[in-house]
């Protein structure tokens, strides 16, 4: 966080700036919308290791990080995107072959995490998950997390309702808060001092970046503060929250955004082919990330403008309708 | 009487479960389609809820994951998922609220692995985990859940307790804590299994026309009661039509 | 809450549908803004006594209610109204007389109460009121809150932080959730399914919808559902939790709302020199409560239409610009 | 030296005390104008924040509360009281919120009393209560308190105590599991209070021009260490000019 009133940087500079080998982060989106994919594909470009990366359902981002091999833990709810892959492939193969170590969660409580983050508590109180493996079976020992500062000394305590049968609730489980390093997140509009819009649906992204000691906020249109501020309710990032703006035209690509484009489903397509054998996503990493400079030659290896046109949003539903979808 | 596919059998026999009220919360799919048909054939009143945060969405064409841009467009509200699960643990409108899931392993009393086959730690298949199925499986009254009729699927013990059903039987979740309800009915590929209302056990409920009791628990590891068993009414025309012409017109799940 | 797809009512037949002697209830709204007072009025109109009511800073809509007799036990943060009042008048001298009694907490703690009670659990965590007499001294005596049903067993209660020094917290104050038997809210737009907009700040008046067990939503515009769809992520209440959709022009006067109209000086000006003398306050109850058929008839006692039209929003910032205030 | 009031000396006092990058959360009146002060003279990236749930609010019209729809008017962002709040007990933005608080009665380590004179049960004179202040002087790290002096409120024991200062001194707030900080400065019609860094207790720092320590000291009911009192500095013209002209130019708080 910040209060300076211009926060612009370049998307290489603040990748630079706030992801370190090591850190531990969150990335908004879920499974095939608003990703921050133009970020993710940064960080793998900078060849940045050893990450943290705490998950709700961050389909197409988490399985990228995870093929491109940045990620060594993993937090995650659910690893698996839309139509496109029952299980994200990258993630599977990881996980079974043991070069990525992961804790699962259940989708709500990996958003209370976060909650109880963005509002400096410890935990936060649910039911879900009672008498299942995902309270009882963990991802990492108490012995690691007692070593690791970042890590809360349990995975999740169960406990009697101190208030008796109040709200008819015997037991509760908590689940502790998340503070990641930085949470990255793609919105549709932003000023440069950091105030943010989404369009439609928000995920968790906004308990994410409340949540994270720095925020990167990349989006589709960088516009005038006082644009924005005609309209304060629908403002949903505190610019107090944020760190970096980073204007990035596409920046979902090949995930939705909302009102902007759909996703793309001949990259989505070919990605899934990629990253089910290990030569072709090798390629494809060499090619399609590091082969490029940055978003902008990702989107023209993939089918550039003429790609662009066809998944454009309509204006009055905000997706490309009739998309030949796969 | 009319032809139809499996699927149509088995969204048709889900769509029945769902009543005028519901609120239903659902994936993509199959129980995407079951939710709109239901609403089209017998429960009008009933709502479409998505877990990231978008009310009786319009659905204009079908959406390929909850977070399709598809969801967002003429929603009553959007809003996130933490709106979402809170809707569905709230105490009013969460005892309203009937879930459909679907798992890679089910066993006796309703209890679901979406997570791993093998060791948990290094599995021979990773899966794609809870998603939001363990919190629906938690707090909601009513739940439907699709499976493949497979031995390897219908398990005496699961490699893994992703999203509760009624835990080891009886008072399972009472003791546990968790809220009244849990799996309603299993709808398969050849069968229809409801749970016993004391031992909360599964028993098979119907068969579909062509299908033997003898297929059906050849193709499960663990027995259940088959005395209640009756043939599944078949879908009928009207269900047949509406399904076809306004759910899936272009065939996308179908 | 019900998914009716029409739940349009007049408003005295929501009140007497949905508030009864003894009930518990919450009101939206925040000091001059957005009270949902022709509802607080019908409350009065139709002598509903003994209320349990759960307040934050709901001041003017608080006082009425308190000043009309209606209320015998209050949950409160901030019984004050802005300039207009620094402890709101019928409230002081209720809580002096012991006519009501009262039980203090802050405005975070009572909105965690009411978030507690739509999560649907027993309580919330804060670090609010450690050391204090919030914390220490109870309004209601373990006894009562044994007898009541509706009443959780303790005020608040403090734990030591089950995850050790996770997020450096070592102890955590437990404040429990609210389950009113209804919520009343004044908002800008509904449609008749009840899905709700609220135009400028929502206080916490999302929580207190979806924490209740009924919900009377008054309107000053009952649109077209086709409308509010067009814009679902300005739609802040949800219909599944309305029960009652009400159109009331002008429904929050003489609190502001934003967009339409301003707070209305000369007539809360009035009700204070009212409120302060026993005889004058009857008088008012008379004259503009019990007098009047309902709010038409209050705002026609009030000033009017040429009230109305110096109160008059400005379309630009949503107030009465140069408004003289007192 | 130009002429200022006892209202003006005040609030340039307080405007001091923030800093650039500073949250301010303050009420209406003289809190707001001393925020809109700071902004305006020596922090011009300070934000104003209500916890209503406006975020650096334009203010072209002075709000007469925090709910007031003037506040409302092109904020960065309005959201509401859970948002405040939530962004005060943050780890992260909560460290750099800055609150202004005023009060019935304090005592020797800053602890404020806004709820009751006499019984709270049946209180001789009841006050407003809480509201935020209790949340802000819990979470974050530097207050700034205004007060009139007077020895019925600047008592050697609170009647209640609403809002945490440093409770019993020295380590009060750690013991007890209070975030680090607490009240940084009072500031009355007479003069300008601070706390010792060890004994965390109340002493005098300065007076306005005119008053003597002796007056000070004759309207408290406890002692304070005077021997680090000085003459506070007078409001400057520049400070004056835009505290009259850009802040307040209809006079509705001074």
């Amino acid at each position: 966080m910040n209060t300076k009133d211009d926060k612009v940087m370049a998307l290489s500079d603040a990748i630079r700036e706030y992801v370190k080998d090591g850190s531990h982060i969150s990335i908004g989106g879920f499974t095939i919308n608003r990703n921050p994919m133009a970020a993710i594909y940064e960080i793998i470009r900078q060849g940045i290791r050893d990450l943290y990366l705490y998950a709700h359902s961050n389909g197409q981002g988490a399985d990228e990080l995870i093929g491109g091999g940045c990620v060594s833990r993993l937090d995650i709810a659910y690893g698996g995107n839309g139509k496109y892959a029952a299980t994200c492939i990258r993630f599977r193969k990881a996980v079974q072959e043991g070069t990525i170590r992961v804790e699962d969660y259940s989708n709500f409580q990996m958003c209370l995490r976060f909650m109880a983050g963005a509002m400096g508590m410890p935990f936060l109180p649910t039911v879900s998950s009672l008498g299942t493996d995902l309270l009882n079976v963990w991802g990492f020992s108490e012995e690691e997390r007692a070593r690791d500062p970042k890590m809360p000394n349990q995975k999740m305590i169960v406990m009697d309702n101190p208030f008796g049968g109040w709200m008819d609730t015997p037991k509760v489980v908590l689940v502790p808060a998340i503070q990641p390093d930085v949470t990255i997140l793609h919105v549709q509009k932003a000023d440069k001092q950091g105030t943010g819009r989404i369009h439609g649906l928000t995920f968790a992204d906004v308990e994410q970046a409340k949540s994270a000691k720095h925020v990167i906020l990349t989006c589709e249109e960088l516009v005038d503060t006082a644009v924005l501020r005609r309209n304060p309710d629908q403002n949903n990032i505190p610019f107090i929250h944020v760190d970096a703006v980073v204007p990035v035209p596409h920046g979902a690509l090949p995930t939705a955004c909302y009102g902007y484009y759909d996703y793309d489903p001949a990259c989505l397509l070919h990605y899934v082919k990629c990253a089910k054998d290990d030569d072709l996503h090798r390629e494809y990493l060499r090619k399609f990330i590091h082969g490029t400079k940055d978003h902008e030659g990702f989107i023209a290896l993939n089918g550039g403008r003429e790609r662009l046109d066809r998944i454009k949003a309509d204006p009055e539903t905000g997706y490309a309708v009739n998309l030949a979808r796969g | 009487m009319e032809k139809y596919i499996l699927r149509e059998m088995m969204t048709i026999a889900a769509a029945r479960e769902i009543k005028n009220g519901d609120i239903v919360f659902g994936g993509t799919g199959i129980s995407m389609l079951a939710a709109m048909a239901a609403k089209n054939i017998n429960a009008p009143e009933s709502v479409m809820f998505f877990e990231t945060g978008a009310i009786d969405s319009k659905l204009d064409e079908i959406p390929l994951a909850v977070a399709d841009s598809r969801v967002m467009y003429l929603a009553a509200t959007n809003g996130g998922l933490f709106d979402a699960f809170t809707t569905m643990q709230n105490p009013i409108t969460g005892r309203h609220v009937i879930g459909i899931l679907g798992a890679a392993q089910i066993d006796l009393y309703g209890n679901l692995n979406t997570t791993v086959i093998g060791n948990y730690v290094k599995p021979k298949t990773r899966f794609s985990g809870s998603g939001g199925g363990c919190d629906v499986a938690s707090f909601v009254p009513r739940c439907i859940i699709f499976m493949q009729q497979e031995k390897k699927r219908f398990v005496k013990k699961l490699d893994y307790l992703t999203s509760p059903g009624h835990l080891d039987g009886a008072d399972g979740r009472r003791k546990t804590g968790l809220r009244e309800g849990g799996p309603t009915v299993v709808i398969t590929n050849m069968a229809v299994f409801r749970f016993d209302g004391l031992t909360k056990r599964m028993y098979l409920a119907g068969y579909y026309p062509g299908i033997t009791v003898q297929q059906i628990l050849e193709n499960m590891e663990f027995a259940v009661d088959v005395s209640h068993a009756a043939e599944v009414a078949p879908p009928t025309p009207e269900e047949l039509k509406i399904l076809r012409e306004k759910c899936d017109p272009q065939r996308l799940i179908l």
